[in-house]
């Protein structure tokens, strides 16, 4: 849909690929042509390469815009699009597999200069050694087990005098744990913020930075709030941040809108991650502040025509962030919801845009992921931001299924958000389900619409509901089984 | 009218009367006032309750009634006080009490057999279902008399959901 | 609405005063708190000055927000609400009597050096007269019956050479239709455009000029599509526009929002109108590029805190334009249609702010205008900003009622449109019903369409419907006489 | 199955076939090749038609089918092949063919009392119509057979909505 919106703009005729369940998707139903691909199950349709490229060849398409996910990254699919004729809009393959393997990246970052986070090159092995180590990275230091992962098999050590007893636990535990006690260490990033950075390559040879994102608001490494700028960052370090993403992409000569992610200490520090060769679901808090529209700067730069803008990019304006409405229940654990959506109505006003992928009545497939809708605002600076978010989230009606909505009201009300200090592990620290229990105004109203229901319902029922029709053959309704079919 | 309600397992006494579009409500000894409207947009109400402004949707579930109220759900218990009174003495009574007839499966009730006041005996039906083109009789199992019919002809229930229930025979 | 989403992002609790068929409008839902002041006539009501101030006072109202229509240009409102001790969030009362009086409002524009259409101060008593009036205002002019009005009793002279004629003969009609003949000259504007100025006053001396509003395009004096800047205006001609309607608002002392509005000519030449004391239905174009929120600022000057910006208002920033949606029938002379809205899906996406009055269920009162919604995009220039707008245009499902969306469409993919070529007349020079004719395909499209409704419905209703229930009194169909009431 | 339509005083044959989800259609020469799928959200049907995209309303008004597609909407007149014959001989006859019975006012079909086939005399009830709390019998004026039965039970109806025709009896 996003991607339709800008094809449309550009006269450009958009033709969408379906799975069996996403024939009534708002993408279809936006589309000037669609074709289906498959079942519900992604590999048998949107991961079927043969079948995608197949039909992408038949209806005559002369580029795929892949999108988020599927082969959004997929080294592959780019690969058989070239073999086919077709302009892949995204990266050279080449590009996608060297990004794709996390050490090479990481070789690409350290070749370009970029920091990664200090640490050993490889296993130390003696308590000796890693004495000396964690003196030269500085404490506090993360000991690590080679082979573990997974929060598993890994200690933070504070000060010198802890490291002897840690390396003796941590060393017995890994060797329980995996059968290999080799250890490493690591500077330990308290408080770490994810921050990425938004580039555009011309492919040939020009790069630019179009901003910061912060998505430091995660939850099971789901972003759940991003926002540009970043209140973490000052003119200076946002300079040097987007010059050492610049000196990445031109290393390994990206082309198209990419996405660099670093972690970020909470001195602004900060550290190589990896490369995302598509475009973020969070790209539109990009597109507010700079007035961008970054899929068509991607469609000019596959048609190669460069950029939209000349000698640089419009300098950004005032404050944007973005909240991923979920279907989940922040009050059961954010359990996944299934259902149908029953009513809508969607905020609007100055500095607003909601991109929904939901409609009334719309059945959300069980196959894909349950994001609803992203609501974007944009304000004169991050207070007025916030504000505008709160007001929005308290106009979002979304009904038929459980939604995040009350959470994401909870956080942009909350005092340490509305500071600014965010880390990744701002959930674990100040969220609990019982932020969300209603209050003693909203129970009050609650049970008065509970009762007026239970008044207009009874009001219906106790009315004479005679009995017609002839007898049929009895079933218990225990046995749950199932009786002879309807003429 | 009087109803029991529970909310956050907690159970309050609520008694309430409507005149027109008005309706007064007593909680917690906490009086409210209200001009409430049926949006024509599905099962939502707007409530200007002493002239605050709120809109709920409310969901008939299984057990509960779901109130839908600035983005967040919440489960109520409605019940008469007949039925307070026929569940406390059924849990007195160690199950001696009514029985439930529910929904085995989400489908569309195409019959209700029975009225309030009716005696049913142990094995007749109560109310016929369809889902997945098959129908399906509801019986009772133990019996009684016809406390509520919870539920209308032509009604969508969801699995679970009590269609009929039934209070036992005076003694 | 529009008020309430401001208020909300201000902390401040929205209030709104409803009338009885309004009360499950969208105003009456969103607001904090909501009380009725009467039956749907507006006189009965929203025009019940009495009730108004006396039902503010009773909720304890500190301010109140006109709008853009009923009491939002009367002094005599501005004047209760003072007495009441409520803040009316406008300019004095003065000033609205002032600039109320036309005669009043071109005096202070000739006072503040602001251009009025050239013409003869008064009527003119003879041929001779004229002759000479038409000679020093320059051809061609505009012969006027003083009594005339609404387009009756004046004549465009081209040429010096057709002035006898003209003046005998407009003289007759005037005479005949009016019984007096006075008559007077003034220029007559070729091609007039309707550009008006949005300038922002603090109550304290400053003021600014917040950029133009070209609304050239309109069916009756009623403004179809709004936007900024003018594709007219360079530069200097946009300094020397904003200074003069500056100018007018410092003359008269003036205070908060307000639009000085214009006719110009096609060389660019501009003449004063009048001054509309109060926010416009268009005034989201400017904040558009402006990134204001002006009811924002309306309320900062109320309060008397001045500005939300500091030594100047922020550089506008790209094109935007609105428009408005309309419950009217443009294949019938632009009828207007009631009903209920069936069905919605508004446009989203980059550069789109839709603000509808509207929700799915929704009975438009039959007793307010049929503004359903104010569609407005932004682009980085004209060009874009068209392309989106025709884009959003076709994401627009608003069903029901008939609206003026393809209308739109047609206006924003005309030529001269495109061009930039506006005038008051631009419809009665462009548009025919015979333009929104469907085409081929979308009339292949309608017949299938139908054709499948047509075999659904057949399927339902030749199944057997039983004639259940005892039969009735009978009542012909033709005497259309009502029966005995159901029980 | 071939039914006659007019669009834009244009009278067409269409001849169509429908098989699950597809549907061909055949107007003045040209094949249509669809794909079909109601929407929940109301009368709206999503049309892929040789693999272009198209989202279309579609409500009966009284005598004509309206279509809102991209926003404008066409009034449709769709009728079997028999009402066009039974047309050209009324038209023909001087008003000597059949009679159709409409709603007097808007309203809500309780019962329908024919159907298809069914001879009915002049004078006899055909419907039953409730409005404003009124309910009020629909009476054939010159009697015939049924052809065809265009409201269901329930229906809500406008005023001149026609909800039953009869075809003259054979002679």
């Amino acid at each position: 849909m996003r991607i339709i919106r800008t094809l449309r703009e550009l006269d450009i005729t958009s033709i969408a690929l379906f799975s069996e369940p996403d024939r009534t998707a708002l993408h279809v139903l936006m589309a000037d042509e669609a074709y289906p691909i498959g079942p519900g199950p992604s590999r048998e349709s949107y991961l079927d390469l043969e079948r995608v490229i197949e039909t992408a060849q038949r209806v005559r398409a002369d580029a795929i815009h892949p999108g988020y996910g599927f082969f959004a990254e997929s080294a592959a699919f780019a690969r058989a699009c070239e073999a086919a004729g077709i302009v892949f809009i995204g990266p050279a393959p080449e590009t996608i597999e060297a990004l794709g393997d996390k050490l090479a990246a990481r070789e690409a970052a350290r070749a370009a200069g970029v920091p990664l986070v200090p640490g050993t090159p490889g296993p130390v092995d003696s308590l000796a050694a890693a004495r000396a180590a964690a003196k030269t990275i500085g404490y506090p230091v993360m000991l690590k087990a080679a082979a573990g992962g997974g929060g598993k098999g890994m200690r933070m050590v504070r000060a010198a005098r802890q490291l002897d007893a840690a390396w003796t636990l941590t060393r017995g535990e890994a060797a329980a744990a995996f059968g290999d006690d080799r250890m490493y260490l690591e500077r330990a990033i308290e408080r770490p913020r994810h921050i990425e950075a938004q580039i555009l390559a011309d492919g040939r040879g020009r790069v630019v930075f179009l901003g910061e994102r912060e998505c430091s608001v995660q939850r099971r490494h789901q972003k759940l709030l991003e926002e540009t700028p970043s209140p973490l960052f000052d003119a200076r370090r946002r300079a040097a941040f987007g010059a050492a993403a610049c000196r990445i992409a031109k290393q390994v000569g990206y082309r198209g809108a990419g996405t660099v992610e670093f972690i970020v200490d909470a001195r602004g520090a900060f550290y190589f991650l990896e490369v995302n060769t598509r475009l973020q679901v969070e790209h539109p808090v990009t597109e507010m502040v700079t007035g961008l529209d970054l899929v068509a700067e991607q469609v000019r730069i596959a048609e190669g025509r460069g950029f939209s803008f000349g000698a640089r990019p419009p300098a950004p304006r005032g404050w944007a962030m973005e909240t991923r409405i979920i279907a989940e229940d922040p009050a059961r654990q954010f359990m996944p919801s299934v259902g149908r959506i029953e009513r809508v109505r969607f905020p609007q006003g100055p500095g607003v845009r909601n991109d929904a992928g939901v409609y009334r009545g719309y059945e959300i497939p069980i196959y894909y992921d349950s994001l609803l809708a992203k609501l974007v605002v944009w304000g004169e600076d991050r207070e007025r931001a916030r504000k505008r978010l709160a007001r929005a989230l308290r106009e979002f009606v979304l009904e038929g299924v459980h939604t995040n909505i009350a959470f994401h009201r909870w956080l942009v009300e909350h005092p340490e958000f509305a500071a600014g200090r965010l880390s990744t592990g701002f959930l674990d620290e100040h969220f609990t389900a019982e932020a969300l229990a209603p209050n003693r105004e909203a129970t009050a109203v609650a049970l008065l619409a509970a009762a007026l229901h239970a008044r207009e319902e009874r009001g219906r029922v106790t009315l004479p509901a005679a009995a017609n029709g002839a007898r049929r053959s009895r079933w218990s309704t225990e046995t749950r089984r199932i009786g002879r079919p309807v003429r | 009218m009087k109803l029991w309600v529970t909310l956050e397992g907690r159970d309050e006494e609520v008694e309430f009367q409507t005149e027109g579009d008005r309706l007064w409500l007593e909680v917690a000894g906490r009086r409210l006032d209200a001009d409430f409207r049926r949006l024509p947009d599905g099962e939502v109400y707007s409530l200007l309750v002493d002239g605050l402004s709120y809109e709920v949707r409310v969901v008939q579930e299984r057990e509960t009634v779901d109130v839908t109220l600035r983005g967040a759900t919440l489960p109520v218990e409605v019940r008469h006080p007949l039925e307070k009174l026929l569940q406390s003495v059924g849990r007195g009574a160690g199950g001696h009490g009514g029985e439930t007839i529910s929904a085995p499966m989400p489908g569309l009730i195409v019959a209700i057999r029975v009225r309030p006041g009716d005696r049913v005996a142990a094995g007749a039906s109560v109310a016929v279902i369809e889902a997945m083109k098959m129908q399906n009789e509801l019986i009772a199992r133990k019996g009684g008399v016809v406390s509520d019919v919870l539920a209308a002809e032509r009604a969508t229930v969801a699995a679970g959901q009590p269609i009929v229930r039934l209070a036992p025979e005076a003694p």
